[in-house]
Formats: C-alpha cells, structure tokens, sequence
C-alpha cells in the first residue's frame, strides 16, 4: 500500500477548510460570510484539482508524519475517494452560493447566520477527511468532527423545534459513535492494527470479529438513518435552514455509508455472510417502502423531502445483499457485481444533487410564502417559474425516470439484481419508484394548478432560483460521462486488496 | 514486621476509622449543617492520617513534602466546598423565612 | 489480592454507572456521576495508564461534572419553578403510569441482556492481537520526546490530535450555534464573599504552575497538553466564578487569537513541512522535541481558553422571559 | 483470571448499561451521562488491552487514542447540554414529549 505515489492533495483537502474556517472567526458577521464564501469556493476547486489528479495518476497518498501504518495514519485518494470528494465539492460549492445569497436576503430579521461558515467549512474538512481516511480510529474522529457540526448547523435557526430535533440528532450521533468505536476497540485488540489495508489481510473470523461488524454496523446504520434507526432524521433535516437541509441530506448521511461500503468490502469480507447481506437489504427495503408511504402522506414541502430521504437511503442499503456472494459461487461468475455496486455509487450521487436542488427549492419557496404547506403550492409556475422546474426535474430523478442519475441508479440496481437471481429485492424497487412518482407528481399537479385564492408571492433572489436549478440539472448531467466514470471507478484497486478477486470477476459485467 | 511497617498500619487504620466515621455522620445526620461537620472534619483528619501513614512509608524527605502538599490543598479545596455550601443553604433558608414571615 | 481489588473496582464502577442513571434525584445522578468518573480513574491507574487517568479525572469528571452541576440551576426544582407548557404537563401524567411503563421496558431489557451476553462472550475470546507497543518501542527515540503517550499523542498520530484539537474549538462554536447566550454580565460572587477570593487568589498561581508542569513533563512522564490545559481552563473558571472573567474581558481579537492559536500554529506549520516536501505534520527529527513542546503550549493555552469559554457560556445561559415569545 | 480481563468484562457491561440508559433515561441529562458511560465501557476496553500487550511500558496507542476520545466525548456532551439547557428555557421541556 505504502508504494503508490504520494501527494500533498489529501493533507490540503482537510488543513485548508480548517485553515479558512479559523480565520473567518477573526471577522465579524459580514467579514465571516465573506472569507466563508471564499473558502467554500476554494476547497470546491481544489478537491476538483484533486479528483483531476486522480484520474491522471491513478490512487494516491499520504502518510500523515512520515509514519507508516500500523503505528502511523495514512490518507489514501483512491478513485472511490476522489468520485465522493469531486461530489462533495460541486454540491458544496452550489450550495455555499445559495446559502450566501439566502442569508443576506434574511440579513435584517436574521442576522445572517455567520455561524453557519466556520461550522460548513469545518464540515467539510470533516467529510474530506473521512473520505480520505483509512484508519478505524480516525475515521471515529472524522465521524465526530462530522456529527458536532452538522448538528449545530441544525441548531442554527434556534427555533424550539430545530433544538428538540437536533439534540436528539446528536445523542443518536454520539450513540453511533460510541458503538462504532466499540468495534474499533475490539478490532484493535484482536489484531493490533487499526490501518484498513492491514485489517483486510489480518482479521480472521471469529466471535470477536463478528460482534465487532455487529456493532459497527449497527453505529453506522444509526449515522445514515437506516431503518430502524431512521426517526431522528426527519424532524432534524426538516426543521434547518434551508441550505443546512440541503447539507445535511445530500453530503453528511452519505459519510457513514461510505464507511460502511469501505468497511464491509474491505475488512470484514472474512466474516460476512450471506444472512447478514440479506438482513441489511431487508432494512433497506423496510426503509425504501415506509419512507415513499410517509413522504406521501406528509403536507409540507420539507417533511415530504426528508421522509423521501430515508426511502433514498434505503436503496443504498439494497446494494449490499448483492455484494455478498452466496456459499459456491465464484467472484469471476458473479457478473452482477460491478451493477450493483455502481448502482450504489450514481444513487449516492443522483441522490445529492436531486435532494440538494429539493430542499433549496423548498427553501425559495418559504421565503416566497412564508411557510411550506403544499396546498399553497398552487400556481408555482405561475410565480416561481425556474424553482418549479427545478422541483420537478429533481423529481424525476428520484422517481428514477430516464435519463436522469436517479434512472441509471435504479437501473443498475435492478440489472444486478436479476443477474444475481436475488428477484425478491426487483418489486421493492418498483414499488418505491411508485410511491416516489406519487408524492412528486402530487407536487406538480399542485404546482399546475390555477389558483384558488392569490397567495402572496414575495419576490425571491432569481440567483438562488438558479442555484436549485443547475443542482436539478446535475442529477441529469451526471449519466453522460457515466462509461468515464465507472471505468475510472474500477481503474484503481476500488476496494483495496480485500475484494480485489471480487471486482476483477465483475469488472466485465460492465457493458 | 519493621517498627517502620507497624507505625504505618496503625497510622492508615486510624485513618480508615476517621473515614468511616466521617461517612457514618454524613449518612446518619438529620441536617446539612452537622453533614457537613462530619464529611470535612472527620475526612481531612482521616485523610491526615493515611497521608501521614505513607509518608512514613516512603519515608523520603522529599516524597513527604509532596504527600503533605497533597493533604493541605484538599484540606483547602474541601473546607472551602463546605463553607460555599453552608453559605449557601443559610441564605436559601433566610429568603425562605424571610417570605414566611411576609 | 489484586484480583479481589480489581474486582471489587470493577463491580463499583458498574454500580455507580447504573445507579447515576436510576437515581430519583437529578442532583444525585449527578453526584453519582462524579464518583463513577473517579472509579474509572481509579481503574485506568489500576491498568497502568496513568495519563488516561489525569484526563478522565479532570475532563470527563472534573469538568463535565462542574457543567452538570452548573447545569441543575436550571433543571433543580429548587430554584422558581417555570410555567411548564401544557403538553409537558400531560406528558408527566402519562410518564406516571408505571405498568404500561414497565411493559414497555421488559422487551428494551430482554434485548440488552442478550446483548451483553453476546458482547461478554465476545470481549472475553478477543484473541491476542499483540497492539502496537514494539512499533512504539522502536521509534521512539526518533519521535523527539521520551514518554511514549505523548509520542503517539504528537507525533506518531498528531493528525488524530489536531482533528481533535478541532473538536474542542467546534464544540463551543456549537453553543454558539444553540444561542440564548446574553451579553456578558459578571457575576459578583466574589464581591460579596471574601473567602472566596482568598482562595482563588491562592489557587490561581498553584494550578497555573501544576500546569505548567505537567506540560513540561509531559516529554518524559505522564502529562501534556490536555492535562495541562484542564488546569488552566479551572483557572479560567475560578476567576469567571470570582467575577474576573479572563476570557471575556480581553479585546475581540485577542480572544480569537488564544481560542485558535493551538489549531493553526499546528497547521501552518504542518503545512510548511508540505511545502518543504515533507508530509503534514512530518517533524524535522532534529528538531521534533522542542517543536513539539511549542505545539503542546499553545495547544494547551487555546484548549484551556475553549473550556473557559464553554464554562463561561453555558453559565451564562439563563432565561430571558421576553424571549419566549419571540422565538417560534 | 488475569486483570485485564476484569476490566475488559466491566467494559462490555458499561457498555451495555450506556445503550440502555440512552434509550431508556428520560431526563436530557440522564441520556447524556449515559452516553459518557458508554464512552467509558468504550475506553475501559482499549486501555485493558494495552495493559494485556504491555512489555516494557503499556502499549501508548490505545492509550492515547482514550485520551483523544475522552476529549472528543466531552466536547460532545458539552454541547449536548447547552441544547438540553436551551430547550428547557424556551419550553420548560426536560424531556422528549412525544416519547413514548
């Protein structure tokens, strides 16, 4: 592992954040939202720079001190890594801008949030660092450098209901941690490392090992709100501010899943089984089918988006029942696995950008009304022409119509499935594109609506009318370089020795 | 066993027996104040003895010095806790007769 | 011997734990909670992990404790009760229902004790993964400094340290965050009360030198940064109790300054060996243990200023009647 | 049995006394002292381990990642009070209302 190339891209993908978002606390309001912008911007480009890097080298690192592992961290950017880092940047980026526009237009009432920049900015130093970390005990760090900011930045608003939500936010998010770490703890003593590249080459099955995966999974499926740990998410991401929504449900749940992907292919091949993959793709489904219904059932704009995430994250937690090969099959006969785990990877995406676009629009649309019931929907596109564009393309995308992320996510997905013979996973797929379609279009036909009544639409920024916009029109932009990007996917050792047989075997399922 | 070794176990035995004491009184005792009596009177003469006990212990200048600085801030930190306490309790039950006596 | 003692440590921590979470009385949980912060200290001491111990009996006791208790003003029945909202009322009607409470528990139990059997069995065949401490060993005496904690602290793993260092400056960003904060006022305890003030005056230069001390010393035995600036930061809070609030009454970007020294002083010059070529945070061996000590001072100085500041805050945080209103 | 076993056991069980009392407390305050106890379970398992892997000295990782973590641990509960504090003020609510 030690032998790729090294770069200095990983260490300024965390220092410089941390950098910026330490100095803009030397500002007052205004001087803060400036160097917070600047920041945003720069660590956008620069993880750009970064994922360029990548695809021109291939795999990179970093060891932290000139300390190898085991006794050393090492940061590794490999194209897993740089796809997830490129995603943070431009969701981040669209979302910085948005959020600078947004609060300045509140500036008077408000004050602006100045918080919200140090905090963001500390955020994302905390998402960069876990994606590039490959150390246990430092991804438990990352997780809370993650868990404390996105929790304050959920308390921004200081309304009583963001505070209920976000306490309880945070005391699931230490509980996470504290049963991750747990593992960690146990990992660490039955094998004396803490270094995944290591981990995957020394941990042997066992009592021990098993109870670890156990708990660390069971941590991080609390973190990314997976059934039945998904109660907290909804009031949480609903009751922030409106960029802090689109934050929290594009880029901060997608942390825990990426451990939870890495963890699982790379550590813990020894010990998985095939009861265990179809228990986390039966959460999943729970989680797809339950989140649509309540999504549906729910009468504002934001609860219906943050219900909708749980059911989006549901889908992620499907990819594994296919990752994990039955007793008696072979890596190289299992054709479905490169589908499955791409399909994870566009979802993850697709789901970013859609989601992102929603809870922006929803945003545009509280500052119009005033509030978010959706009866008052009526004649958005009357009013608001781009944001009900926006809330639609979004929408197709998570119901997963072609041509957008969300399809080729869910078409993957299935394609893995049938390949796999798994068919039991194929109506759950369905029927959630279902219920997703039925919630979005029951927003459309709102917005279509002529008017009952005029409601009173206040003038709102066109900029951050664009803002939604380009993110809706991401989640479509996202399938063309999609041959580039899944080659450059499967170029580096994607997931480390540990199923460096596995992926070889399904690189051809590709076509 | 050294006359050394016995001077410590009578001095750590008479320390114990301050502790127990002192814990009895705060279990046993009606109100706050005579608690308080017990927890830091009793405690710091105990907590005297046993450090006394293992100066003799050691029995280096030095390491004595160090074990008898130990005794006098917890003999500052805990008198100064009960004086804070009691003063506190007095004035809640002063504004309490006080609004009585309205 | 060792065993019973061991023991019996381990069955009062586990009694103490349990009980700070079944007390009737807030108060009492938390007191409870003091004394189980002293067993585990106890018990790091007992598995030779002294620096482990320092930090538990000032951070996670000593400092998390006086939160606590600073808390109870709040919450404690003793001072003037508040108007509780109607639905929190009925909520406390409902709470008292213990059989259906009770029902409700049997399966949470019933789950967690098949939990711990299966993490006992677990924890007890972990095999024999050997841990690092050769590796330790080994580099030591190119790490710069002798204690082999502080090694790993700031050097071998001084990314996990800086994130952490981090942590602390985001965690009073985040009281921040919560508001409800009032401008500074400062309390006139030690106005009133001239004990009080005797005895912080003498206990201000006595912790700042303990402090100075275990950082110093943190080279070669237990101590450092963070035993260092829990001190400091109990300065801190004893002059903010006496009416002298240090960290509140010195000009804005002074303030800022001292809160962030520690975290940029490590990065820039993390960054500077990047730019020489070097990795973050690779020392110039030559160079490791004196830098390592400007490190750990003004890590200590700026941790000491966060808790100060978090202390400062949350003691400030008191109720506003004309707020209520406003905010919803 | 060896020492560290003891504590190793102690762990597993504080461990599981910090779930419960996260899920089962009612007071804020009480499910943020459980989750400190939790941590403890957590640190009083690697530090066990460092004593079991000692040969000179106890081995320091594991010792300094408890002492990162314990710091980490309180900089969350900290902020965890400050919310519990704030909501109190604001509603006079001590804990979830709609828990059942």
């Amino acid at each position: 592992m030690t032998d790729l190339p090294t770069s200095p891209f990983p260490a300024f993908l965390v220092g410089l954040p941390v950098l910026l978002a330490t100095l803009s606390l030397f500002f007052r309001a205004r001087g803060k939202a400036v160097v917070g912008l600047a920041g945003s911007l720069l660590t956008g480009v620069m993880a750009l720079f970064a994922l360029f890097e990548v695809t021109r080298r291939g795999t990179v690192i970093h060891i932290l001190g000139g300390w190898e592992p085991p006794l050393g961290i090492l940061l590794r950017m490999d194209p897993l890594a740089a796809v997830f880092i490129g995603m943070t940047a431009v969701v981040g980026i669209f979302i910085s801008l948005y959020a600078w526009r947004y609060f300045r237009a509140q500036e008077a009432t408000t004050g602006g949030f100045p918080l919200f920049w140090p905090l963001w900015l500390f955020l994302w130093a905390g998402l960069n660092g876990l994606f590039l970390s490959n150390d246990l005990f430092n991804l438990f760090v990352t997780l809370e450098v993650i868990g404390i900011s996105a929790v304050a930045l959920a308390v921004l608003s200081g309304k009583k209901t963001a505070l209920v939500a976000g306490l309880r936010y945070l005391l699931v998010a230490i509980t996470g941690s504290m049963a991750y770490l747990f593992g960690v703890a146990l990992i660490y003593g039955s094998t004396g490392t803490l270094d995944l590249g290591l981990l995957g080459q020394v941990l042997e099955p066992g009592t021990t090992t098993t109870f670890a995966l156990l708990v660390i999974t069971l941590g991080l499926m609390i973190k990314m709100a997976g059934f039945p740990f998904h109660f907290w998410l909804p009031p949480a991401h609903s009751s922030a501010l409106a960029p802090v929504s689109a934050l929290l449900s594009a880029l901060v749940v997608k942390g825990a899943f990426y451990i939870l992907l890495r963890l699982w292919m790379e550590v813990f091949g020894v010990s998985l089984t095939y009861a265990a993959g179809q228990l986390i793709g039966l959460a999943g489904a729970i989680a797809v089918i339950w989140g649509s219904w309540q999504a549906f059932m729910q009468t504002s704009l934001k609860l219906i988006v943050a219900h909708s995430s749980v059911a989006q994250l549901g889908y992620l937690l499907m990819i594994f029942p296919l990752l994990i090969l039955a007793p008696g099959v072979t890596a190289d006969s299992a054709d479905w696995l490169s589908p499955a785990w791409t399909a994870g990877v566009y979802q993850v995406i697709a789901h970013a950008f859609a989601k992102a676009s929603f809870f922006l629009s929803a945003g545009i649309i509280i500052m119009a009304l005033g509030h978010d019931r959706i009866e008052s929907l009526r004649d958005l596109v009357g009013h608001m022409r781009i944001t009900a564009l926006a809330i639609a393309i979004a929408g197709v995308s998570l119901i997963g119509l072609p041509p957008s992320g969300g399809f080729m996510a869910k078409w993957m997905l299935l394609k893995g499935i049938f390949l796999s013979g798994q068919w039991w996973w194929a109506p759950v797929v369905l029927t959630g594109s279902l219920l997703t379609a039925g919630y979005v279009f029951m927003l459309l036909r709102l917005a279509f609506a002529p008017a009952r009544e005029k409601e009173a639409f206040r003038p709102v920024p066109r900029s951050l009318e664009v803002c939604a916009l380009v993110l809706a029109l991401g989640s479509f932009l996202i399938v063309l370089p999609a041959d580039n990007l899944i080659q450059f996917l499967q170029s580096g050792e994607v997931f480390g020795t540990g199923i460096e047989s596995i992926m070889e075997g399904g690189a051809h399922g590709n076509d | 066993m050294t006359i050394h070794e016995l001077i410590t176990v009578i001095l750590l035995v008479v320390g114990c027996f301050f502790f127990l004491a002192g814990t009895l009184g705060v279990l046993r005792f009606p109100d706050l104040f005579s608690r308080l009596h017990a927890l830091t009177k009793a405690d710091n003469l105990g907590l005297g003895f046993i450090a006394a006990g293992m100066a003799v212990y050691i029995a280096s200048p030095w390491a004595a010095l160090k074990i008898f600085f130990i005794w006098l801030f917890t003999l500052l930190a805990s008198s100064t806790s009960c004086y804070l306490i009691a003063r506190f309790q007095k004035e809640q039950e002063q504004t309490k007769n006080g609004k009585e006596g309205e | 011997m060792s065993v019973l003692i061991d023991g019996l440590l381990a069955i009062l921590a586990i009694y103490l734990a349990l009980q700070s979470l079944l007390a009737p009385r807030l108060i009492k949980s938390v007191f409870l909670f003091f004394a189980f912060g002293l067993a585990l200290a106890l018990a790091w001491v007992r598995l030779g992990a002294v620096d482990v111990a320092i930090t538990e009996a000032a951070i996670a006791s000593g400092f998390l404790g006086v939160l606590f208790l600073d808390a109870l003003r709040d919450f404690s029945p003793a001072f003037p009760a508040k108007q509780k909202n109607p639905e929190a009322a009925h909520n406390v009607l409902v709470k008292n229902n213990t059989k259906s409470l009770l029902l409700s528990r049997i399966p949470l139990g019933l789950g967690l004790g098949l939990f711990l059997l299966i993490a006992l069995e677990a924890v007890w065949k972990t095999p024999e993964g050997g841990g690092l401490t050769a590796a330790a060993e080994a580099f030591l005496p190119e790490s710069g400094v002798e204690h082999p904690v502080t090694a790993v602290l700031l050097n071998f793993r001084a990314y996990d340290t800086w994130l952490e260092i981090g942590v602390i400056l985001m965690g009073l960003l985040a009281i921040f965050a919560v508001g409800g904060i009032k401008v500074y006022r400062k309390p006139n305890m030690a106005a009133q009360d001239p004990m009080l003030r005797q005895v912080i005056m003498f206990f201000t230069p006595v912790l700042f030198l303990f402090g100075a001390f275990l950082l110093y010393f943190g080279k070669t035995g237990p101590g450092g940064a963070f035993q260092a600036a829990v001190l400091w930061g109990a300065i801190g809070i004893l002059l903010h109790l006496g009416g002298k609030s240090i960290i509140e009454e010195i000009p804005r970007w002074l303030r800022q300054l001292i809160l962030t020294v520690g975290i940029l002083f490590f990065l820039v010059l993390g960054f500077l060996f990047v730019a020489g070529g070097n990795a973050l945070f690779e020392y110039p061996r030559a160079y490791a243990g004196l830098l390592i000590l400007i490190i750990e001072t003004l890590a200590a100085i700026s941790i000491a200023a966060a808790l100060t500041a978090i202390f400062a805050n949350l003691n400030q945080m008191k109720e506003d009647p004309n707020e209520t209103e406003s905010i919803n | 049995m060896e020492t560290y076993q003891i504590y190793n056991l102690t762990s597993a069980v504080l461990f599981v006394i910090g779930i419960g009392g996260v899920f089962a407390a009612r007071h804020f305050i009480r499910k943020i002292i459980a989750t400190i106890i939790m941590g403890g379970g957590v640190f009083l398992s690697f530090v066990s381990f460092a004593e079991r892997d000692a040969l000179t000295f106890a081995d320091p990782v594991p010792h300094a990642l408890v002492i990162t973590g314990i710091v980490v641990a309180v900089a969350s509960a900290a902020f965890a009070l400050a919310l519990a504090r704030r909501i109190y003020q604001l509603t006079g609510e001590e804990s979830f209302t709609n828990d059942k």
